[in-house]
């Protein structure tokens, strides 16, 4: 049951932007940093959108507040190449974003010593279909922030010493959306994930934004041999979701990038939501903050479950 | 054991996937040993099911499979030491997956099926067949392989009646 | 377009009772890309062999499928013909309408419509078979041995005697390992120093054998055939050219009191030692911990007394590499020290039967120690506390071994013998002494070793007790032993002058930092893995690596031996070619869309996959991405499974080829 | 011809048309989200909210067949598709920022090569357009010299009035012949005056100077400096009512398939991956510039037109935030 919209505090956003423009200054000033990724205001009233910075002067843009919801870790992937990655970077995270930094260090994507991570303790941030100049609500925030266990990312460089105001409590829109499904037959969740997969028009965003679709050739990109279709017709784009799920299971972190980047609006992050709680069930994984040498599809025990084999 | 001379409604189309060193060969067995099993099984041979990738299971169904079967050597069997490991809790992610999506579980069965149990093979593959059969067709994937963006469909059979209605 | 070849195999009338042979031949002759098809009675037969050869040549045909029986019959069969014909043999394919079709179908049309199915898989799939050249690799024929007991002398000698060079390291100032610490061995009773010494000497002596004691590995770097191994040779204080091996340095050494291990602590040693008398190499060498010279930097008496002036306290530990083609493991063992746990030990039970806190608590190789004409007593087995002989004696065994609940739940296989030895050597040398066993069961499967067994109870009087102990104390200076005898269900209480522990085996300490360092995979024991429990029980996973003696689990000598012996022979099978040849069925990495996650490494049972550095015509960093090194590699494409890019690419199974077979479905 | 039509006579209008065979093609919610899309009844009908994609895709199909091979032995045969085929269709209540992208598309698909696949749907397409009563921070119609209330590539205008119903313009023979052939349904204009339109707060940029900046900076920091943040999907494209690249791909198996023709980007690293290795647009800012040039400099080169009619799609579904009205601006600015 959906409770009623209440405000929530972000009253330390402004404490937080403060602060991370003076640390941004100093590190360029000592030269601790060649570069840091956090976010700017842009045109539209409240609205912010991610930005590379190179000198102490443009400290002064760094902002964070509700609109501040990309993920940044995507520029630190190999699937951005126009970034130099000379000398150390300093990167902007919130606690689901550095969860995606940890697994991207554990999949040798990135190296710790060559971060200089600014956490952001973080009450929430707007959902995608929301225009950006909106208070943040219980309504209006981000279906992640609803079950968010890491408001504070831990083992950060700098943190802005401001104590998170107790929010309101809110719905696990998540967890109640994939019971809903749970408890379908398998036709109804059939027609329900058709109805959603036959919106997408293979626009990538859901991909391009992920911080572990870091692949330079994506599988479903080939055509030696066209593993999944490329054209977005509905058995193409099925297939297509399919395989991004599977590829990112045991390795999403829970940004729910995909799912507020997808214009399409295909609630693509209950399908992650998914995976992790039968990783969790199954293998007693999650995504955290420490750095993992094997990811659960990438290990095994001899006792692991096999009561679905015969 | 089943009999070939039954005539049904519905031949399901399964495809196995099976690793070469213990299923194959305990397929093989079954061969040798002239037991039956349904003729509907189409089995394509991996080295180990540790080379199993998911997109197969996908594209067998695409393709018209109405069930599908991976099936390997026992855990601690494996040629390649832990290949049947790995693909177990890979397959034990992706069956939840399909499920997800709307895939009926008993359509894509999975079988540890050593070369020594030629009997094994027969029951599994006789199970998943009469399994399938008595579900009917895998329609969901064929129709959504029919089904075009609004846009791109030339001409629907109920816009072809309303021209003909004119 | 491709020309395809597709043969149908009548197999007499195997195939073709149920299956319609020459329907199946015209359906797929069909098939786009299909030049040629027919059927023919026998085609694995001459006649046979050789339509597929003229047709490749007549028909210029490009790939071949031969419908027929399994693979595993015939595929070798059929791309040989296809090889002798010109053709690559793995453009040959083999579509199985045998053992997968007409012998399990009665229906003559189901049947007929599965062949063509099955045939046609095989159509399409071997249209994206490439070329694949056999993968050669050059093998160095030489081979380390790490360990020098007798599974280590065994293999080295082996190997050496078929004339390669063998690189011998031991950890110890002297090879020899624990069987050289045996005073006799079952079921024969041979004197271990008797037939273990000359072995040693012959080592020592061998041109084909460089010894390197007192040394450890430091890296193992490289594959099969190409191993650089760096060993780190311990500062021994003593130069080995120089020492005559006279021992006058060691009669002289003030510092005499030092326990020996050999002797497993109970006879004493000088500071500058050899761990025993027939110590090969017979060079000293100096405990630095308990040497007067390292520790005050007075005394050098040693120095003095040595005439060729071989004693070197400056001697620093230096790394050596040497190059080898193959590495066998041979670390042997080490016993259970039940009376101390060490360090991080998971297994419980320590500190059990009053090891180590009453003296006369002793374990089964402390009591060879006893025994052994050249052990600290000179063969009287004499008690540790107070130089009595026991007159009853009592023999616990599975100490350790077998229990679950501890932490160790294997046998550790050599106990029973050797205690039944025990009986035997207590009973010839004190003869009115009486000796107990509390023992679970008897395991001795072996040759002679039941007999053996028997002749302890029936000719050497021991008594057997099954049952465990319950209790022991010390009272007095006797030793009271409680347990229960369950054949007969009453309650044993022995008085015992001395107890013997059979405490468990197990592998050597830092048997896993060894193994880290080979790549090899270990048990949750530490015990070595062997590649296959039942067809290569000596090989590792990690191709060029192989396992002799207890480093892989408890063994008695024979097995040891024999298990030396076969790693040996494997050993030599690598080296009676210049250039190792292999399937290539091998996974290649597409260097240009790996972006170096490792899942493909992560899940390489074989250590296969590395690191490989991208760089520019500058020599810039570009990128790392995984190579897969085609001689280790065992081609099991659970690397592909798990690529999410499909940058790797197991040959022989590609995507292409799997994909096109389910297209043809 | 001016017309007035009722709410209720419109939706009669669409119900006749679905009933005797012609696709109405119009805003309606499907799962979720307004998409144009063929209406089973006029009750569907939603034009509160403005699609999520714009209405090229009735003349430029998200994915579409342009032909089918079969192979049996030797032979390949091939099956046309024939564009006389496509169905008669009637799009309503397209947005003026969409309505008027059609003409431009126009140019494009039959310069040169006249693309059948669209000119035979766009012949057989009547567009009934709508003028414009919402309007958020992310529309600039009138940034780029349109307005709520343009009417350029409809046939017919609807003007919503005050009191209900629409005024009613044809704008050409198609326009006209929907108000003949249904003339019951129309009545003669009233004096209502319309409801108050849409009004973006967007100023009139000089798209004559972008266009000259544009000429000469070919190589600017600029690029880095806005598109270094872009992540190279497609969405912005594909939302776009004047994007117009497509790809062509084969898909089925060894005995058959279909070349299908499909939406591409530019914004894709694939986009101009050569065969050989080669990638002349291989970083982002590149690729991004692409766009910029052409929406203002090259499609304005060859045609005069100008590749945007500011509905402001791209600046809402951009992952990263990246805002073509902003950047337009500056370029204004320079």
């Amino acid at each position: 049951m959906p409770l009623t919209s209440q405000p929530i505090d972000t009253s330390i956003y402004a404490t937080i932007t403060a602060a991370i423009r003076s640390e941004a200054s100093r590190l360029f000033t000592a030269a601790e940093v060649v570069a840091i990724i956090g976010y700017a205001a842009a045109r539209r009233v409240g609205s912010a959108q991610p930005v590379i910075i190179t000198d102490a002067a443009a400290a002064e843009t760094l902002i964070f507040t509700e609109a501040c919801v990309n993920n940044l870790a995507v520029y630190l992937t190999k699937a951005k190449k126009e970034i130099p990655k000379k000398g150390k970077i300093g990167i902007i995270v919130k606690g689901c974003d550095l969860k995606a930094l940890v697994g991207l260090m554990g999949e040798s994507q990135l190296k710790r010593e060559d971060l200089y991570l600014i956490g952001i303790p973080c009450a929430g941030v707007l959902a995608s279909a929301v225009q950006p100049a909106t208070t943040l609500t219980t309504e209006t925030i981000a279906s992640k922030c609803c079950e968010c266990d890491v408001h504070l990312p831990l083992g950060c460089d700098f943190v802005p010493s401001v104590t998170l105001p107790p929010g309101p409590q809110m719905e696990s829109r998540y967890s109640e959306e994939i019971a809903r499904l749970e408890a379908l037959t398998p036709a109804e969740r059939w027609a329900y994930w058709k109805e959603q997969f036959a919106k997408c028009i293979k626009c990538y965003a859901c991909r391009q934004i992920c911080p572990f679709c870091f692949c330079e050739q994506c599988l479903c990109d080939r055509n030696k041999p066209q593993m999944v279709e490329t054209t977005p017709r509905p058995a193409g784009n099925t297939a297509w979701h399919i395989v991004r799920a599977m590829h990112l299971a045991g390795r999403c972190a829970g940004c729910a990038e995909c799912e507020r980047v997808c214009p399409m609006d295909i609630p693509l992050n209950l399908l992650n939501r998914k995976m992790a709680k039968e990783l969790k069930e199954l293998y007693d994984y999650e995504a955290g903050f420490e750095i993992n040498d094997k990811g659960p599809l990438t290990m095994f025990t001899e006792k692991d479950d096999q009561s679905f084999i015969k | 054991m089943h009999s070939e001379n039954q005539k049904h409604d519905f031949e399901p189309k399964i495809i196995a996937f099976v690793c070469t060193w213990c299923t194959y060969a305990g397929a093989d067995l079954a061969g040798t040993s002239r037991m039956q099993y349904p003729s509907n099984v189409r089995v394509l041979k991996f080295p180990c099911t540790g080379r199993i990738d998911p997109v197969f299971i996908l594209k067998a169904f695409q393709q018209g499979a109405d069930g599908v079967l991976v099936s390997g050597c026992h855990p601690g069997d494996c040629h390649y030491i832990a290949g049947n490991f790995h693909a177990r809790r890979r397959f034990a992610a992706f069956r939840k997956l399909l499920e997800f999506i709307g895939v009926d579980l008993g359509r894509l069965a999975f079988s540890w099926v050593s070369a020594a149990e030629g009997g094994k093979w027969v029951e599994v593959v006789t199970d998943l067949t009469e399994k399938v059969r008595a579900m009917g067709p895998m329609v969901e994937f064929k129709d959504l392989a029919l089904e075009e963006q609004w846009s791109g469909v030339i001409n629907t059979p109920e816009l072809q009646e309303a021209y003909d209605a004119i | 377009m491709s020309r395809i070849g597709v043969f149908i195999c009548h197999c007499g009338e195997n195939i073709s009772r149920t299956v319609d042979v020459e329907r199946v031949a015209e359906e797929v002759g069909r098939l786009p890309g299909v030049a040629f098809s027919t059927d023919y009675k026998y085609m694995c037969s001459d006649p046979g062999q050789t339509l597929v050869k003229k047709a490749i040549q007549e028909q210029k045909l490009s790939h071949v499928v031969v419908a027929a029986c399994s693979p595993r019959m015939h595929e070798k069969t059929f791309r040989k013909a296809v090889e002798a014909a010109g053709l690559n043999p793995f453009l040959c394919e083999m579509a199985n309408i045998r053992e997968h079709c007409s012998w399990v179908h009665e229906n003559r049309e189901e049947a007929t419509v599965k062949a063509i199915d099955i045939v046609g898989m095989m159509v399409e799939r071997v249209k994206k078979n490439r070329i694949l050249p056999t993968i050669t690799v050059p093998v160095t024929k030489r081979a380390l041995v790490i360990g020098g007991g007798i599974a280590g002398i065994q293999a080295a000698l082996d190997i050496a005697d078929c004339g390669h060079e063998v690189i011998l390291v031991e950890r110890e100032p002297s090879i020899g390992g624990h069987m050289a610490q045996l005073s006799e061995t079952f079921p024969t009773l041979d004197c271990s120093q008797c037939i273990m010494t000359p072995k040693m000497v012959d080592v020592a002596n061998h041109p084909k054998i460089k010894l390197y004691t007192y040394s450890e590995i430091e890296l193992v770097e490289g594959y099969i055939g190409n191993f650089q191994v760096t060993i780190k040779k311990k500062a021994r204080s003593v130069d080995e050219d120089k020492c005559t091996g006279c021992g006058v340095c060691m009669t002289k050494c003030p510092q005499k009191k030092i326990p020996n291990k050999f002797d497993q602590n109970i006879g004493m040693r000088t500071a500058i030692y050899v761990p025993f008398p027939q110590a090969v190499p017979n060079t000293p060498v100096i405990d630095r911990d308990n040497c007067t010279w390292f520790k005050t930097g007075k005394c050098g008496v040693c120095q003095k007394v040595c005439g060729p002036g071989a004693i070197d306290f400056e001697q620093q530990d230096t790394l050596i590499v040497e190059a080898v083609g193959a590495i066998v493991v041979s670390t042997g063992f080490d016993l259970y020290t039940i009376a101390e746990k060490p360090k991080g030990s998971p297994i419980k039970g320590y500190g059990e039967f009053g090891h180590g806190k009453i003296p006369d608590v002793i374990d089964g190789m402390t009591f060879e120690r006893l025994a052994s004409a050249s052990g600290p007593t000179g063969g009287k087995i004499l008690r540790p506390s107070d130089g009595k002989e026991p007159k009853q004696i009592v023999f616990i065994q599975c100490v350790g071994s077998r229990a679950r609940e501890k932490g160790i739940s294997y046998c550790s296989k050599v106990c029973c013998m050797y205690t039944a030895k025990h009986t035997m050597l207590y009973h010839h040398k004190v003869h009115d002494g009486q000796a107990y066993v509390f023992f679970m069961d008897a395991r001795t499967p072996g040759k002679s070793y039941d007999e053996f067994w028997r002749r302890s109870i029936e000719e050497e009087e021991a008594v057997y007790i099954r049952g465990m102990v319950s209790r022991l104390y010390q009272k007095g200076d006797k030793i009271v032993v409680m347990g229960n005898d369950i054949s007969v269900g009453v309650q044993v209480e022995i008085e015992a002058d001395m107890v013997v522990l059979a405490t468990a085996i197990q592998p050597q300490k830092g048997a896993d930092a060894l193994a880290q360092k080979l790549g090899i995979s270990y048990d949750k024991y530490h015990f070595y893995s062997e590649a296959h429990a039942k067809l290569r029980p000596v090989e590792c996973a990690t191709a060029g690596i192989y396992l002799a003696g207890a480093c892989q689990g408890p063994k008695d000598i024979p097995e040891t031996v024999s298990q030396a012996s076969a790693a040996a022979a494997k050993v030599m099978t690598l080296f009676s070619r210049d250039q190792m040849e292999r399937e290539p069925i091998v996974a290649r990495v597409r260097e240009a869309g790996c972006v170096g996650c490792f899942a493909c490494k992560k899940v390489c049972a074989y250590g296969a996959v590395e690191e490989k550095e991208i760089r520019d015509r500058q020599g810039n960093l570009i990128k790392i991405v995984a190579y897969v090194n085609p001689g280790v590699c065992a081609g099991c494409g659970t690397c592909q499974a798990t690529c999410p890019s499909k940058s790797v690419e197991l040959d022989g199974y590609t995507d292409e080829q799997i994909i096109a077979m389910i297209e043809a479905l | 011809m001016q017309k007035y039509i009722t709410q209720q006579n419109l939706n009669t209008l669409i119900d006749t048309l679905i009933a005797s065979g012609t696709r109405v093609v119009a805003p309606r919610m499907s799962a979720g989200i307004p998409l144009y899309e063929p209406l089973d009844s006029s009750v569907e009908m939603v034009t509160d909210q403005l699609p999520r994609r714009s209405a090229k895709e009735a003349f430029f199909p998200v994915c579409e067949e342009i032909m089918s091979y079969e192979k049996e032995g030797q032979q390949i045969k091939l099956t046309d598709i024939d564009p006389a085929r496509f169905p008669e269709t009637v799009l309503v209540g397209v947005r003026p920022c969409d309505a008027a992208a059609i003409p431009v598309l126009d140019a494009v698909f039959s310069w040169d090569y006249k693309d059948e696949f669209f000119l035979e749907r766009r012949r057989k397409t009547t567009v009934i357009g709508l003028a414009c009563t919402t309007a958020d921070d992310a529309c600039f119609c009138t940034a780029v010299g349109l307005s709520p209330a343009e009417t350029r590539g409809s046939d017919l205008f609807l003007t919503p009035l005050n009191g209900g119903g629409f005024a009613c313009q044809s704008y050409s023979e198609k326009g006209e012949a929907l108000i003949s052939n249904n003339s019951a349904l129309f009545s003669e204009p009233n004096n209502a005056a319309p409801l108050p339109l849409a009004a973006p707060q967007a100023d009139k940029i000089d798209l004559k100077k972008v266009k000259s900046w544009l000429d000469g900076h070919f190589e600017d920091p600029l690029w880095d400096g806005i598109a270094v943040r872009c992540v190279g999907c497609g969405a912005c494209a594909f939302v776009c009512p004047a994007c117009h690249c497509f790809d062509i791909v084969d898909e089925g198996t060894e005995k058959a398939g279909k070349r299908r023709k499909s939406w591409d980007a530019c914004g894709f690293w694939k986009f101009t991956h050569h065969a050989s290795g080669h990638n002349p647009r291989d970083l982002q800012p590149k690729r991004y510039r692409n766009r910029i040039m052409h929406k203002f400099k090259y499609y304005d080169d060859k045609f005069g037109q100008t590749l945007c009619t500011g509905c402001g799609r791209c600046v809402r579904v951009c992952p990263v935030g990246i805002d073509i009205a902003a950047i337009v601006e500056e370029i204004s600015k320079k």
